[in-house]
């Protein structure tokens, strides 16, 4: 496999920040839009950065960091629509700022306050999905939703490299297929599966699934933000229209550790880490806007004191997520009144008012 | 009312559903244009159509993963396993996705997702096609497991769990499938019995018989047999195993001091062993012997020309009954 | 799709029973050997029918056939090597045929006195497995045991059309091309998965899925018991070479019911089973062979004999395969002893000593 | 003798199994150069190579199906599922295959496959970290399910199982790996105690609790917490949950007369269910409360800051241990 992504890789913006032209995909973008998408990767980076040092100050159990993963995430979440839907992983951080979730909510998963953290309905942003895999096939079934609503609204669906291997995501092909769904399937190839490199999953590029489903599969480059737009954009203007699915593979690099509970020194040469350092998604696109002068010295360290004013926000905003009254897990298991959940819980009343405050 | 059979009346509980709502669908292997290979949705396709009653890939997982979706855009899914045996490859997304979603979203994302499977042996099938998985999704937590015995309750029942908001699964005892019964087509569903309630189908003094879905025949049938003997045996059809309606059984078992559990799956981590448990605690003065069960082995399902000597029948649910009798 | 099987199709054996060259396939078979596949074809054939008969009679109950795909199977199956290893589902018969698997034993399953039948380890065949898919794993599986103990041998995995829907069956390919393991994937596209046409699983030819995972894949006439064998041998030899899986696509039909249960009026059309009849494995064999010469009448009626006599031996087995004692149901639950098993089976046994006679 | 944690007795063992039989393999996700995100394989690829210890592609199902392969071609697959709740995508191949096969083919075939898996909670992890799925194998005929509570147990029983022709469910308890406890490495394995037999591991008057994996250690300090109160309590760890050894815990109920189960897993229909019925049945003269059972509660794992008060601790014991003697 080609380590550079190959010729077949869709690249709108090198890495050197030049504006380059790719015969099929483009975007035409004002410059208060392009500063736009740099903001939001700067931003995203910084929650990123935030959260992991929340992490090590133990504010919260673990963090999936998106390092180097942001332009492949801001693309594609800038390409939606307000009432397309988007189900990510446990590391669409990125792509959950597009959609307007707040950032705080995304922390309360990995601080342990909650299992979930947003209404997905509010903001069409499904919940972080662990299990890998799984979230595909809903994606697929919100989608023939969609079809059935005779709607002209888009599914995207994220997953790693890694998940390509799983039954359910190939399930999810089959079906798409078959019932020409309306769902991108975005696949961020960060060329690791924690520990695991491609070679474990695949032997040829992931986007030559799609080849052997029947539907279309792109290779996009990852970190260069316009491409990712295009590509994305096509993609979800092509299902909105009946066209069916499309994979895009966008190549980029975990940057980071799988999470912070992970030690990818132990299974990765630094070397790889610093060539990609050079393919670096926000570096390209400050250059792009500096060099036009679509951006000036201003611009830039404006963003950045609304990046540090966002990390104070989520600094104070973590140590103040409410914790959930113990009583909360028997909430709702049900939706509907259950004997059993209900006696358990009357029976944990019971036991912890025997001790002083007892518990709420 | 009318004389009908289960199959036909779930297959009316279907149409029902579908009329009555329009975001319910059907999902499934074969549902279409053969109406499922036991007939439970023939005809549906042709008067609902193709995108209401869908034939899907063959692929379970892929049909609940869906189903989730479909949920998450506000259908209502009602999917049907074509056998037993082949609910496995969706075990993931039903428990670590239907059952979980509800509470992992606090709330905000219902899952009003029917599963229905038709289970249980004794229609002399291959390997895979009579087994009885109830056990697994009792023991999960989100999930709702009823199974009805007769086809009035079939017909209500089934209706009930496509509007509930829960997810259900629906087991379907296939070899009563061509049961008659009365079935009050106009009823009414409002002020229908809870699913989720027990129902004594036979008062009796001498010893509390509780059962469900394909056993509660066979429990009625050992009732009659041991009226002979001057043995009084009260039988409750359960209708639910989660939740059991255990007070319903606890007051029974008050009254006859003795309980005898059945299902054709295996005894080992059974329903019964839930059952046992609960009402020997909350009727540890009153059992006047320990709560026995009668169910399948810890063996796999034999091959047919077994089953027989594999499936509880009249004779060992008595042989139970005599032994309890005899504590 | 083209329900001719399209240009794509290898065929060395046309319907109307004319020999013609394909670039790159071929096989040079002598008259004795094409004779041979004509028997098996034929014998295979009476098999079934018997089995079909017996389920009517009820003696079976029930029974898979395979009318239409007899050549995929004997073809198939007469290029294996004695120690290559066969997966097979439920419906071949005509494969354990050519593994020398008695007749007999494939009927215990369908009359209900075991869930097996044979021991796998004699003839290199796996026991039927019922569950769609599930089969594909454990060929890969063993296929890796071959690699791990440097052996030449090859793998081959039977599958339906609908089968390709099935997770399990994706990750066989996904694991298969990763440790590029020495298995053929032999699909047999009846075109139906019960009442579900083709159309329910894919919207491209079956063949073209390999081209996802990275190998190769092709479609043959699965009626062109020359073609089938041809290309069976091929996709064998490079898997025992270390060249890796391979996807092979009979195109063919099932001309029976799913099962003697099933009811193919309720959802298929006559038209196609007429179309399909003049493309029937056997009768071009058998007029490729008259008409040059290969066999005469003498030859084709001792075949009939023969077939006649493989029937009168199925019927008169079949009635008296030994029903296994009730016991036997908690033999080998486990390989070691399990004190639960045990206590279970002992209480069968007070049970049943209790009623006149007892079971055994 | 040495002193270590679980998680070095469980590579250790493994090494051993490697060493001493050279079809043994070890695949599952990050196992090779990561050594497993436990670690208990570090090390083992680099002195085994690529081929024995198999990092595989990202597919439970996937490891599960050619590990049945592997073992028909007479390897002894040993496979990591990288955490409890990712064990479902392979509950089709380990209930309708691993489990089945050897019956099916009348013994000819043999699954000696080990499936590993880190279980239960207490760590702080995130969803699907931290689930106790035992009972669902348990109840699965054709299955072992055991569980070590400590180093040495680890250390013997994973060697054991690996060495069992039948397949063995392994539940690793992952709160427990850095405990550290005495292990004789070398240990003679044809001299130790049946994996499948129950250990007391304090004897006690008062009461019996019957206790597995990550809550033997919780059961032991509630013993002795009980004791400054004058209660004296009876430890065993099942170690096998299937089979259950009930004849110990029987035995020991007619010394105590009563019986507390404490397992992680929910209550409803756990394997102390099990346990009460099969306990009731054979001591119902001698049980002086019923049985008790404290466990998770009927909903999915709780978020991590609420885990303490899903999981039993010392105080949940003993309460019930206090009702079970105020009956
Ligand atoms: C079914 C399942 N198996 C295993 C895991 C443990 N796990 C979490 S992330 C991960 C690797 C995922 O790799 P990839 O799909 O490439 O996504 P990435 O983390 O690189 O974004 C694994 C094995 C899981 N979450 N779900
Ligand atoms: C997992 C699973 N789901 C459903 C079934 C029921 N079933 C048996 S055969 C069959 C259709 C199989 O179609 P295909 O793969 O094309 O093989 P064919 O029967 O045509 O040879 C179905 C749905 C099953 N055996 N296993
Ligand atoms: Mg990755
Ligand atoms: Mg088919």
């Amino acid at each position: 496999m080609t380590a550079d992504g190959g010729p077949e890789l869709v690249q709108l913006l090198t890495p050197e920040g030049e504006r380059v032209h790719h015969p099929e995909y483009d975007v035409d973008l004002t410059p208060e839009e392009l500063r736009g998408l740099y903001r939001d990767l700067v931003l995203v980076r910084r929650i990123d950065a935030e959260a992991t040092a929340l992490q090590r100050q133990g504010e919260l159990g673990l963090w999936a960091q998106l390092l180097g993963q942001e332009a492949a995430q801001v693309g594609s979440g800038r390409a939606l629509r307000p009432d397309d839907y988007a189900f990510p992983t446990y590391r669409e951080h990125g792509v959950a700022w597009t959609r307007g979730v707040q950032p705080l909510s995304l922390l309360g998963l990995f601080r342990g306050v909650t299992n979930g953290g947003w209404d997905p309905r509010e903001r069409n942003f499904a919940l972080y999905t662990i299990v890998i895999g799984d979230q595909c096939l809903h994606a697929v079934g919100y989608a023939m939703g969609i079809q059935r609503d005779g709607a002209e609204q888009a599914v995207i669906c994220y997953f790693g490299d890694g998940a390509t291997s799983q039954g359910d995501v190939n399930e999810a092909f089959v079906f798409s297929a078959v019932y020409n769904a309306p769902v991108v399937f975005f696949c961020q190839n960060n060329q690791w599966a924690i520990s695991e490199p491609l070679e474990r999953q695949t032997r040829i590029p992931l986007y030559q699934r799609a080849q052997g489903f029947g539907f279309p599969g792109i290779r996009v480059d990852g970190n260069d933000v316009l491409a990712v737009l295009a590509v994305t954009q096509a993609a979800l203007a092509a299902a909105r229209e009946g066209q069916g699915p499309t994979l895009i593979e966008a190549f980029t690099y975990r940057m980071g550790a799988h999470t912070t509970s992970d030690d990818p020194t132990r299974y990765r040469v630094a070397a790889d880490l610093e060539a990609w350092k050079l393919k670096d998604p926000i570096e390209r696109v400050k250059v792009h806007l500096a060099r036009t002068g679509m951006a000036d010295a201003a611009f830039f360290s404006s963003v950045e004191a609304e990046a540090e004013e966002l990390a104070v926000h989520l600094r104070d905003g973590c140590r103040a997520l409410p914790e959930p009254p113990p009583t909360s897990m028997f909430d709702h298991v049900y939706a509907e009144p259950h004997p059993l959940v209900s006696a358990e819980r009357a029976e944990f009343e019971r036991y912890h008012a025997q001790f002083a405050g007892g518990a709420s | 009312m009318a004389v009908t059979t289960m199959a036909k009346a779930l297959n009316a509980a279907l149409r029902r559903a579908l009329e009555s709502d329009d975001r319910v669908l059907l999902m499934g292997e074969d549902i279409g244009k053969l109406g499922g290979v036991f007939r439970i949705t023939d005809g549906l396709q042709k008067d609902f159509g193709e995108s209401r009653v869908i034939d899907s890939p063959l692929a379970e997982s892929g049909i609940l993963g869906t189903a989730v979706g479909l949920a998450m855009r506000g259908f209502r899914p009602v999917v049907e396993i074509q056998f037993d045996g082949f609910v496995y490859p969706a075990f993931d997304q039903i428990v670590s996705q239907v059952a979980k979603h509800h509470a992992r979203s606090s709330g905000a994302t219902r899952m009003p997702i029917t599963i229905r499977i038709p289970y249980g042996g004794g229609i002399g099938a291959v390997e895979h096609h009579s087994e009885s998985p109830e056990a697994y999704f009792a023991h999960t937590a989100g999930l709702r497991v009823i199974s009805p015995s007769n086809p009035f309750d079939a017909f209500v029942m089934l209706q009930q769990a496509v509007a509930s908001d829960d997810p259900v699964v629906f087991l379907e005892p296939k070899r009563r499938y061509w049961d008659k019964g009365e079935v009050d087509v106009d009823a009414d569903l409002a002020s229908a019995m809870s699913p989720y309630r027990a129902r004594i189908l036979r008062d009796g003094t001498s010893a509390t018989v509780a059962c469900y879905g394909p056993m509660v025949r066979t429990c009625l049938e050992a009732a009659t047999a041991a009226e002979t003997d001057g043995v009084s045996l009260e039988v409750i059809d359960l209708r639910s195993v989660s939740p059991l309606d255990v007070p319903t059984v606890v007051a029974s078992v008050r009254r006859t001091g003795r309980l005898v559990v059945v299902h054709e799956a295996s005894v080992f981590l059974g329903v019964g062993a839930e059952l046992a448990a609960r009402v020997t605690e909350e009727c540890f003065y009153s059992l006047e012997a320990p709560v026995l069960r009668v169910g399948g082995y810890h063996t796999p399902y034999p091959p047919s020309k077994l089953e027989e000597d594999y499936l509880p029948d009249l004779d060992r649910v008595l042989d139970a009954v005599d032994r309890a009798l005899a504590f």
